[in-house]
């Protein structure tokens, strides 16, 4: 599998490491019902057979996280974005 | 006998002349001890077959003597033990194996040997060892599974053995890019690899065979009027020629991975005796293309009658092989059993080299004249068969049946030819599945991976002329899509007539094979079938059909059209296996390349690594890290000693510890304080300048993952480390943090654990001896008091850092200098020290302190404490929120008889505790219902000559002074304990503020 | 008080001469790069363009935005992720890059030095190509990879930030340290068939 | 027809003409009591034991391909009870006890074979580590050796102890431990619940649940919809897809693992082994290859394949292990589809909508428990109350924090 990094360009996958689910937003620690909701933020994930949006870390190369947009059925991807700052 | 293995059988079976072999570079090896001749450019194969050697092999199961089937990599019977001692390669096709000086061979699984196997006899019981067979029996009594059926099974099964030793050659790993990876170098390959690299763009040919060129190497065909073999040698000249051209010869395509890689495998140095030297016996190449072509040809199919695994029975394009290419003939009375047009290119192929075919059955009604022109001197017969394959080690005669009934001819060859099977293999690699195709009554391939076009006859179209046609159109295609402006293709030939009707079995005797290697018959898929196994997986795993070295590229497909004309289904509705990587088999060795031996893993070394090993230092594997374990002495001839010795140095003078390894980080930025904040669960937005504080920090489940320090070194700029293990995954979490969670803050870091030496400095002793390094700087307790941080001058004009942080209780620094001077630093402060007694110290000294103190490691930050169950409960800030907060409040994780940390000493002063010991009442057994805890730490305490630990144990804290069973069945130990609070030494902490 | 002495860790492994295969003419030269300060140089948040336009005025070099390495008068720089960059001056100190950069650059970064971080090694020659794909799993193709690109990258299990200085080709790799000896140990592994030449410094 | 060697004895002088279909393949019915989802080696023991122990047998077990397709099909066979936490020691003993005396008891030879579970450590620390779980193991009264290195060198004189950069100290043994013939378990459990009545519907893809009131009605199929009160998912790597169909999200990711296996040779490993310091682990099966594995490829993963990066780095850890591997070949790489749960842990419980069970979240490690999951999982539909040895495996355990994380990596599945 190879993912183009936004700024290193394509590269194989072993330059990054995976951490899943990239739907999942950090709860507001302080709203009601904060521990439920981390609980599920933590916990429980979208798993589909189909296009998934998840984390990648390129570890290797520029340590960018990276949200993939990858088919799961095919290993295509779809996308790549950075959440590097500039 | 000695004499006659050494005598030379004289190659009786090597024509006169012709052959793509080196006449002039005779080679000798041995086949079973005895001697065998050959040339340059021979298989083992073709060797055997020209010194006239034709039984080779005992099959898998039934032990049948078995020949040379074919000349390719699909060879599923002439598998070999290759080479000895620790480069002994069991299961070697001779069919690939190069000829090489020297070269050895053995045939295997047999016994005595391979002309009288005595296993043999299991053929008679073949009605009783059926596909499956060993499901329905050796269940009896149950205890002797394991000491009496399995052995025995395990013993029969297999077929070479291993080398057994440490295998003694090198493999490398390799990258290549390029616009066009063309897998195969037949005519369809080298059209397109033309067509591509003419138009400049990146190429790169990979042939598993040492030559190039396909079955032009082996039938006699003419392109753009000249014969196959030059055009070819003019097409590989070109090529070779052309600066973005690489041609790969022994370069095997093993399988297709995601984003156009694709794997291959070279064979650098397997055609000598050893590999040469500096060059690793093979080369695992990971190649990204933007486009492939397949141009991986196709494998001719068997016929299956009873006997057709004969010595003799051989596939009719592999007599062609033999005779064209290496100049060998497999039989005088050679006969033919086909079902297609290509079949009977044989008689005219084989002819041209002298060699006459006496019969051709064509299992067709109808042959077309041109085609039964092909052998115009042969017997013919159509709708007929070949019913048996008679003799014993090798083929004597066959029995044909027609219509004008059953009868024996004299053959000691016989080419069979059941169709061609497109080499699809790697087409379905990412999981396209075939497609059936009536016309050549052959699966061809679905929908390529992306980037492959598939071409010649990999694609099905098996005619000369359509090969040249879409190899060159692909090449072209592919070519142009990367942005070159490529011309069209001028090399042409014949399209040859091809024809094939589809044709599965004579019948489904035991003895009508249909995977030759794993020995499954005819009999064994219609058991299957009986049985309910209508799945063509279910069949595939009943009865192994396609799982042997081979993995059916010679039998499954006969197996998955049995099964359909048994069920009434057509083939495509019964479907095919799936194919795997690899394409052939590939050496383990090959995966690992260089990564094995000490260089599996890097070792990291510290800045004082080299002077340690001076001192001849005890290394221990850290995780990554090679580290001092302990510094023993002259006379010192027990670790323990040691260790003891370092411990008292430190706590009576002084003593110092590489503790580079910390993983360290470099935070600046407005929002550094802030960002610690999140990441701590206390809070180091109030650290003053100049000082450092422990901090340990959560994951999101509210569970421990790391502690350290951080120190403030100026307003915006901060230093922390991480232990040595979790430093990676802490920076990248923080990155995590950083990057995704919370952008909006200022805030940079950047890892700078390799940039420092850093060493802790630990004694009583301690300040004096650095004050003769970092003079004139004021070390005074009031000018430099415990958690105190500094950036300063080392040894005059070396900048600098002084921490005052303790792990072993004592009055203690950790200095530390850019990493180039750690080696420096060390030799200096023994020098330096000597006069304060100094000695350095390793990591079991620095535990043996720890511990002694009562800090946690890794052994008690395991994932699944929390930081209240360390004692870090109040280190919890309730005025901010922090990475792991709101979960450490789960209740669970709140409960009041959770296993908490705590210290353990031997209530009797001898005993020895052991770390990993559990934790029950004194008196009850130890048993599960009784255990609370766990003992995670020991050491022992030369301070106070007896073994202390430290553990989890359910509501320990509550427990002090109240006595548990450590109980460690595995080693046999069972001690009493005390419960103590985890600290051992100095729990006011009087000498670390000294 | 002894002056401490630098020394790179590799005294044992980095002997200059040759390794390998004895061919005519080294297919690779090695070499290892000393007194070169490193520091590591991160926009402040949103700043990025602004520290451009700094060391533009202050430089006359444009900071590199993509995998390449800007070289000027007396200071280098190479891309090292988004808006981040390794500064590079031959023969100052670390500390004396870092006052410089820091002075010059200060509200609009943060500087770092890591001139002991990484061990930087010169690999050049008719076959350091060659040699390099045996780890770098990026295209080092001239239409791919030319003189000023830089990528950062791992070699087997070692974390490597390389640049092409040179079309012989010249390329620049820095491992941090403390892997150094094991990546030594694999180049010249890698290296042996095509014949080296260990440069004295 | 009883299996027996006098069964073999008899047809094969009959010409192998009386072997009966070990399962027959009816049509689906309308309704039934029980639908089992997943004719992987879980559901057809769930069948089994539904049947056998609770009479339940109008029972259906459907599968989209054919059965063993999943993991069953593609797993690497080992069988162990060498665990560390008492959530799930007693559990995979008990799983232990059911292979023992399995093949007796369904009249298969599912080739039990206990020959052993090595796990070799490499250092002081990880010895203490492995006699923790040793003695975790003593202490439920399961059987557990802690092995020095002269031990370990008795057993497998080939492994690397010189040469090694992390040479081998010793290892964690457990004798009852070894491997079963997987597809064995597969066609056992089938032709058992077949006898009991069971209906064995492959080809059969479940593509929708019903509900109505919170209750599960029935599902849809590629073969039309099927009635019935009780429905149970274990479909292992689909478990979140089934879970989505009624409206439900699961504690887990699906991730690709590898598996491979070599050439066949006469014996050479003759037990199981699983390194330390690195990815791997192996066997030998009894026909001769060398089946082994290491780390799952780390990504979500429906493709049933991986790459390459995993396949070296398994590669890497047999030959830091066990250099004589280098000239061995790999025959055939595969991958499955693992139910990579948060905290590497099943789950075994009733769910939010009535009637619909979870038996899922396997990870790479359910193979063995399939006779014990099968048990408890029957006894969890049958009588809607979880099975004292499947206690820890609740669903809400993740709202409560009383996690069953064996290796302490958190809620990172790729990490377990
Ligand atoms: C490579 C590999 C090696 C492993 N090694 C080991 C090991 O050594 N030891 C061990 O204990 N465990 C091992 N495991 C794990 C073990 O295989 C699994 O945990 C276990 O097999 C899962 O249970 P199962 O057999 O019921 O799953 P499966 O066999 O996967 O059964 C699930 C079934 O559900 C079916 N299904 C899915 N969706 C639907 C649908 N919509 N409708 C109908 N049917 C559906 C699937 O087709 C499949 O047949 C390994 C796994 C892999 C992949
Ligand atoms: N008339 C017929 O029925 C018929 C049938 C089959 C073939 N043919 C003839 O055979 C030829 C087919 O030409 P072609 O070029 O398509 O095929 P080819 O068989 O000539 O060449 C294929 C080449 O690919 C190589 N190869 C296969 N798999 C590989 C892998 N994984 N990695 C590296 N190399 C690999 C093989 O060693 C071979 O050299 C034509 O001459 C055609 O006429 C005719
Ligand atoms: C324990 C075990 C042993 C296996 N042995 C072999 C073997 O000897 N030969 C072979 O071709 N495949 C072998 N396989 C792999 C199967 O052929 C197949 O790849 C696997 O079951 C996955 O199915 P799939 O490849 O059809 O998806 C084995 C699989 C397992 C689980
Ligand atoms: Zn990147």
């Amino acid at each position: 599998m190879r993912i183009a990094c936004p700024h290193c360009g394509a590269r194989d996958m072993r330059e990054f490491t995976y951490l899943g689910d990239a739907t999942v937003a950090r709860p507001d620690p302080s709203a009601p019902g904060a521990l439920d909701r981390f609980t599920d933020y933590v916990y429980f994930r979208d798993n589909p057979a189909g296009a998934h949006r998840e984390f990648w870390y390129h570890a290797f190369g520029c340590q960018a996280w990276l949200v993939v947009t990858r088919d799961t059925r095919t290993h295509d991807i779809l996308s790549v974005e950075s959440r590097a700052a500039k | 006998m000695r004499d006659e293995s050494t005598r030379p059988l004289g190659q009786p079976g090597r024509l006169a002349q012709g052959g793509e072999i080196a006449r002039s570079r005779p080679l000798r090896g041995r086949f079973d001890g005895r001697a065998i001749e050959g040339f340059a450019g021979d298989t083992l194969a073709s060797a055997l077959l020209a010194n006239g050697l034709r039984l080779v092999a005992r099959s898998f199961k039934y032990h049948r003597p078995r020949g040379i089937l074919t000349a390719g990599s699909e060879e599923p019977n002439a598998l070999v033990e290759l080479r000895a001692g620790s480069r002994r390669e069991p299961n070697s096709k001779a069919t690939v194996t190069e000829f090489y000086d020297g070269l050895e061979a053995r045939s295997q699984n047999h016994w005595p040997s391979l002309r009288f196997d005595l296993l043999a006899a299991n053929a008679w019981l073949s009605p009783m060892l059926g596909a499956g067979f060993y499901y329905k029996t050796f269940m009896w009594p149950p205890s002797f599974w394991e000491r009496v059926y399995e052995p025995l099974i395990r013993r029969a099964a297999g077929l070479g053995r291993a080398a057994g030793a440490s295998d003694p050659d090198a493999y490398e790993h390799a990258n290549a890019f390029c616009d066009v990876l063309v897998i195969g170098s037949g005519p369809s390959g080298l059209a397109a690899a033309l067509a591509a690299a003419r138009a400049g763009a990146r190429v790169i040919v990979c042939e598993e065979d040492f030559r190039l060129g396909g079955r032009l190497l082996a039938d006699a065909r003419e392109i753009n009027g000249m014969p196959g073999e030059l055009w070819t040698a003019r097409a590989i000249e070109e090529l070779r020629a052309l600066p973005e051209v690489h041609l790969f010869p022994r370069t095997t395509v093993f399988g297709v991975y995601d984003g156009g890689t694709y794997g291959a495998l070279e064979r650098l140095c397997d055609h000598m005796p050893v590999p040469t030297p500096h060059e690793p016996r093979q080369r695992l190449w990971r190649i990204v293309a933007k486009h492939a072509v397949l141009a991986a040809g196709a494998i001719e199919r068997p016929m299956v009658f009873a006997g057709n695994d004969r010595p003799g029975v051989m596939l009719a394009s592999a007599l062609r092989t033999y005779a064209k290419r290496f100049a060998v003939v497999c039989g005088r009375r050679v006969a033919l059993f086909v079902n297609n047009d290509d079949g009977w290119r044989t008689a005219a192929d084989l002819a041209r080299c002298g060699i006459a075919v006496s019969a051709v059955i064509d299992s067709r009604r109808e042959v077309a004249p041109h085609v039964s022109a092909l052998a115009d001197k042969a017997r013919i017969f159509t709708g007929a068969a070949v019913i048996e394959a008679n003799g014993g080690s090798a083929l004597r005669s066959i029995t044909v049946r027609s219509n004008a009934g059953t009868e024996t001819i004299s053959a000691d060859a016989l080419g069979i030819s059941g169709g061609w099977n497109p080499n699809l293999h790697l087409a379905c690699h990412q999981g396209a599945r075939p497609v059936w195709d009536e016309r050549i009554a052959a699966f061809v391939p679905g929908a390529p991976p992306p980037g492959m076009r598939v071409v010649g006859a990999a694609n099905g179209s098996m005619s000369l002329g359509a090969c040249l046609r879409e190899g060159a159109q692909a090449g072209y295609d592919a070519a142009e899509q990367c942005g070159f402006h490529p011309k069209a293709a001028s090399a042409a030939a014949d399209d040859e007539p091809c024809a094939v009707d589809a044709f599965w079995h004579v019948d489904l005797s035991a003895k009508a094979f249909i995977d030759f290697q794993n020995d499954v018959t005819g009999a064994d898929v219609a058991l299957a079938e009986r049985e309910g196994f209508r799945s063509v997986e279910h069949l595939k795993r009943y009865t192994t059909l396609g799982m042997a070295t081979d993995q059916g590229k010679i039998g499954s497909m006969h197996g998955l059209a049995t099964l359909a004309t048994l069920m009434g289904r057509s083939i495509p509705h019964a479907g095919i296996t799936t194919f795997r990587p690899p394409y052939t088999p590939v050496a383990i060795g090959a995966f690992a390349g260089p990564h094995r031996g000490k260089h599996f893993r890097p070792a990291r070394l510290t800045p004082s690594h080299r002077w340690a090993q001076e001192q001849g230092t005890v290394f221990v594997e850290t995780g990554a890290w090679l580290r001092a374990q302990y510094f023993p002495q002259n006379r010192e001839d027990d670790w323990l000693t040691t260790v003891k010795r370092e411990v008292l140095t430190v706590r009576s003078a002084v003593g110092f510890c590489d503790v580079s390894t910390l993983g360290k980080i470099e935070m600046h930025g407005p929002d550094a304080a802030a960002f610690l904040d999140r990441l701590y669960i206390n809070t180091f937005s109030t650290l003053a300048i100049g000082r450092a504080r422990y901090g340990v920090m959560l994951r999101e489940d509210g569970f421990v993952l790391d502690d350290g320090t951080c120190s403030r070194l100026a307003p915006n700029r901060f230093f922390m480390t991480t232990t040595t293990a979790n430093a990676e995954r802490v920076f990248a979490h923080m990155q995590f943090c950083h990057q995704v969670l919370w952008p909006e803050l200022d805030v940079q870091f950047v890892s700078a654990t390799d940039q420092w030496a850093q060493f802790s400095v630990a004694g009583p002793r301690a300040r004096d001896l650095l004050a003769k390094l970092v003079a004139p700087f004021d070390l005074s307790n009031a000018a430099f008091p415990y958690m105190a941080a500094c950036e300063l001058m080392v040894a005059g004009d070396i900048p600098g850092r002084l921490y005052r942080l303790s792990f072993s209780g004592e009055l203690a620094y950790e200095i530390a200098v850019p990493a180039r001077y750690g080696d420096a630093l060390a030799r200096l402060l023994m020098q330096a020290g000597e006069a304060f007694g100094i000695a350095p110290y390793g990591t079991e000294a620095l535990g043996a302190m720890r511990i002694e103190k009562g800090h946690v490691g890794g052994q008690e930050i395991d994932g699944r404490t929390t930081a209240r169950d360390l004692g870090f409960g109040r280190m919890m800030s309730g005025k901010k929120d922090f990475i792991g907060r709101v979960m450490a409040a789960r209740p669970a994780l709140l409960e009041t008889d959770r296993r908490v940390f705590v210290g353990f000493k031997p209530v009797n002063a001898q005993d020895r505790i052991s770390a990993g010991a559990h934790l029950v009442p004194p008196g009850v057994p130890a048993s599960a219902a009784h255990d609370q805890g766990v003992i995670t730490s020991v050491a022992f305490s030369p301070s106070l000559q007896h073994w202390i630990g430290l553990g989890l144990l359910a509501r320990g804290r509550e427990r002090l002074g109240a006595r548990v069973t450590a109980a460690d069945p595995v080693r046999e130990r069972f001690v009493e304990v005390e419960i103590c609070a985890p600290c051992f030494i100095d729990p006011e902490g009087a000498r670390l503020h000294a | 008080m002894p002056e401490l002495v630098a020394r790179s860790g590799l005294e044992q492994l980095v002997v200059p001469g040759r390794v390998g295969a004895s061919t005519d003419a080294p297919g690779v030269t090695i070499a290892l790069v000393q007194d070169r300060a490193l520091a590591a140089v991160l926009a402040r948040k949103n700043r990025a363009a602004d520290l451009a336009s700094a060391v533009h005025r202050a430089l006359g070099i444009d900071l590199p935005v993509e995998p390449r390495v800007v070289t000027g008068e007396a200071l280098s720089f190479v891309w090292a992720g988004p808006a981040r960059w390794l500064a590079m001056a031959e023969r100052v100190s670390g500390e004396a890059l870092l006052r410089e950069l820091r002075a010059e650059f200060a509200d609009l970064c943060s500087v770092i030095d890591q001139s002991d971080a990484r061990i930087l090694v010169r690999v050049s020659g008719p076959r350091a190509r060659n040699v390099l794909v045996k780890g770098i799993l990026i295209d080092l193709h001239p239409r791919a990879f030319a003189v000023g690109d830089a990528a950062m990258t791992n070699i087997g299990h070692v974390r490597a930030h390389f640049w092409q200085t040179g079309a012989t080709p010249t390329y620049e790799i820095a491992v941090p340290r403390s892997y150094a000896a094991d990546f030594w140990h694999w180049l010249i592994e890698s290296a042996a068939a095509y014949g080296v030449l260990i440069e004295a410094k | 027809m009883r299996y027996s060697a006098l069964a073999l004895a008899w047809n094969a002088a009959t010409g192998n003409r009386s072997w009966k279909p070990l399962w027959r393949d009816p049509d689906p019915r309308e309704s039934y009591d029980v639908l089992i989802i997943g004719g992987g080696a879980h559901g057809l023991a769930t069948a089994y034991y539904l049947a056998r122990e609770h009479g339940l047998r109008n029972v259906a077990v459907l599968e989209k391909n054919w059965i063993g397709s999943g993991n069953a099909g593609r797993n690497t066979t080992i069988i162990r009870s060498n665990y560390l936490l008492d959530g799930n020691i007693p559990f995979y003993e008990f799983s232990l006890k059911l292979w023992e005396k399995q093949e007796q008891e369904l009249n298969y030879n599912t080739m039990v074979s206990q020959r052993g579970v090595l796990n070799v450590y490499h250092s002081d620390v990880q010895r203490d580590v492995f006699a923790r779980r040793g003695n975790a193991m003593r202490l439920h009264g399961v059987d557990a050796q802690l092995l020095d290195r002269e031990e370990v060198r008795a057993l497998l004189p080939y492994v690397d102890f010189d040469d090694a950069r992390f040479p081998v100290h010793g290892a964690l043994l457990q004798k009852r431990g070894g491997t079963v013939r997987h597809d064995a378990v597969v066609w056992g459990y089938a032709r058992g619940a077949d006898r009991l009545g069971v209906d064995i519907v492959q080809n059969c893809e479940v593509t929708g649940i019903r509900m109505a009131h919170g209750r599960v009605m029935g599902v849809e199929t590629t073969r039309g919809a099927i009635r019935a009160e009780k429905v149970a998912l274990s479909v292992a790597g689909s478990s979140s897809r089934l879970a989505a169909m009624a409206g439900m999200r699961l504690p887990i990711e699906s991730h690709v693992l590898q598996a491979f296996v070599s050439e066949g040779i006469k014996p050479l490993v003759d037990n199981v082994i699983t390194f330390g310091a690195g990815h791997f682990y192996i066997s030998q099966s009894d026909k001769g290859g060398l089946v082994f594995g290491g780390d799952i490829d780390g990504y979500n993963s429906y493709a049933q394949r991986g790459n390459l990066a995993a396949l070296e780095d398994v590669c890497e850890g047999g030959m830091a292990l066990m250099p004589m591997l280098g000239r061995l070949r790999i025959v055939r790489s595969w991958g499955g589809v693992v139910d990579m749960s948060m905290d590497g842990s099943p789950t075994i419980d009733r769910t939010p909508v009535g009637g619909l069970y979870l038996n899922a979240g396997w990870c790479y490690g359910g193979f063995k428990a399939t006779p014990a999951a099968g048990w408890c999982f029957a006894h969890l539909i049958a009588r809607d109350a979880p099975h004292q040895l499947a206690a820890a495996y609740r669903l809400d355990r993740f709202a409560s924090g009383r996690l069953v994380d064996e290796r302490g990596a958190g809620a990172q599945p790729n990490l377990h």
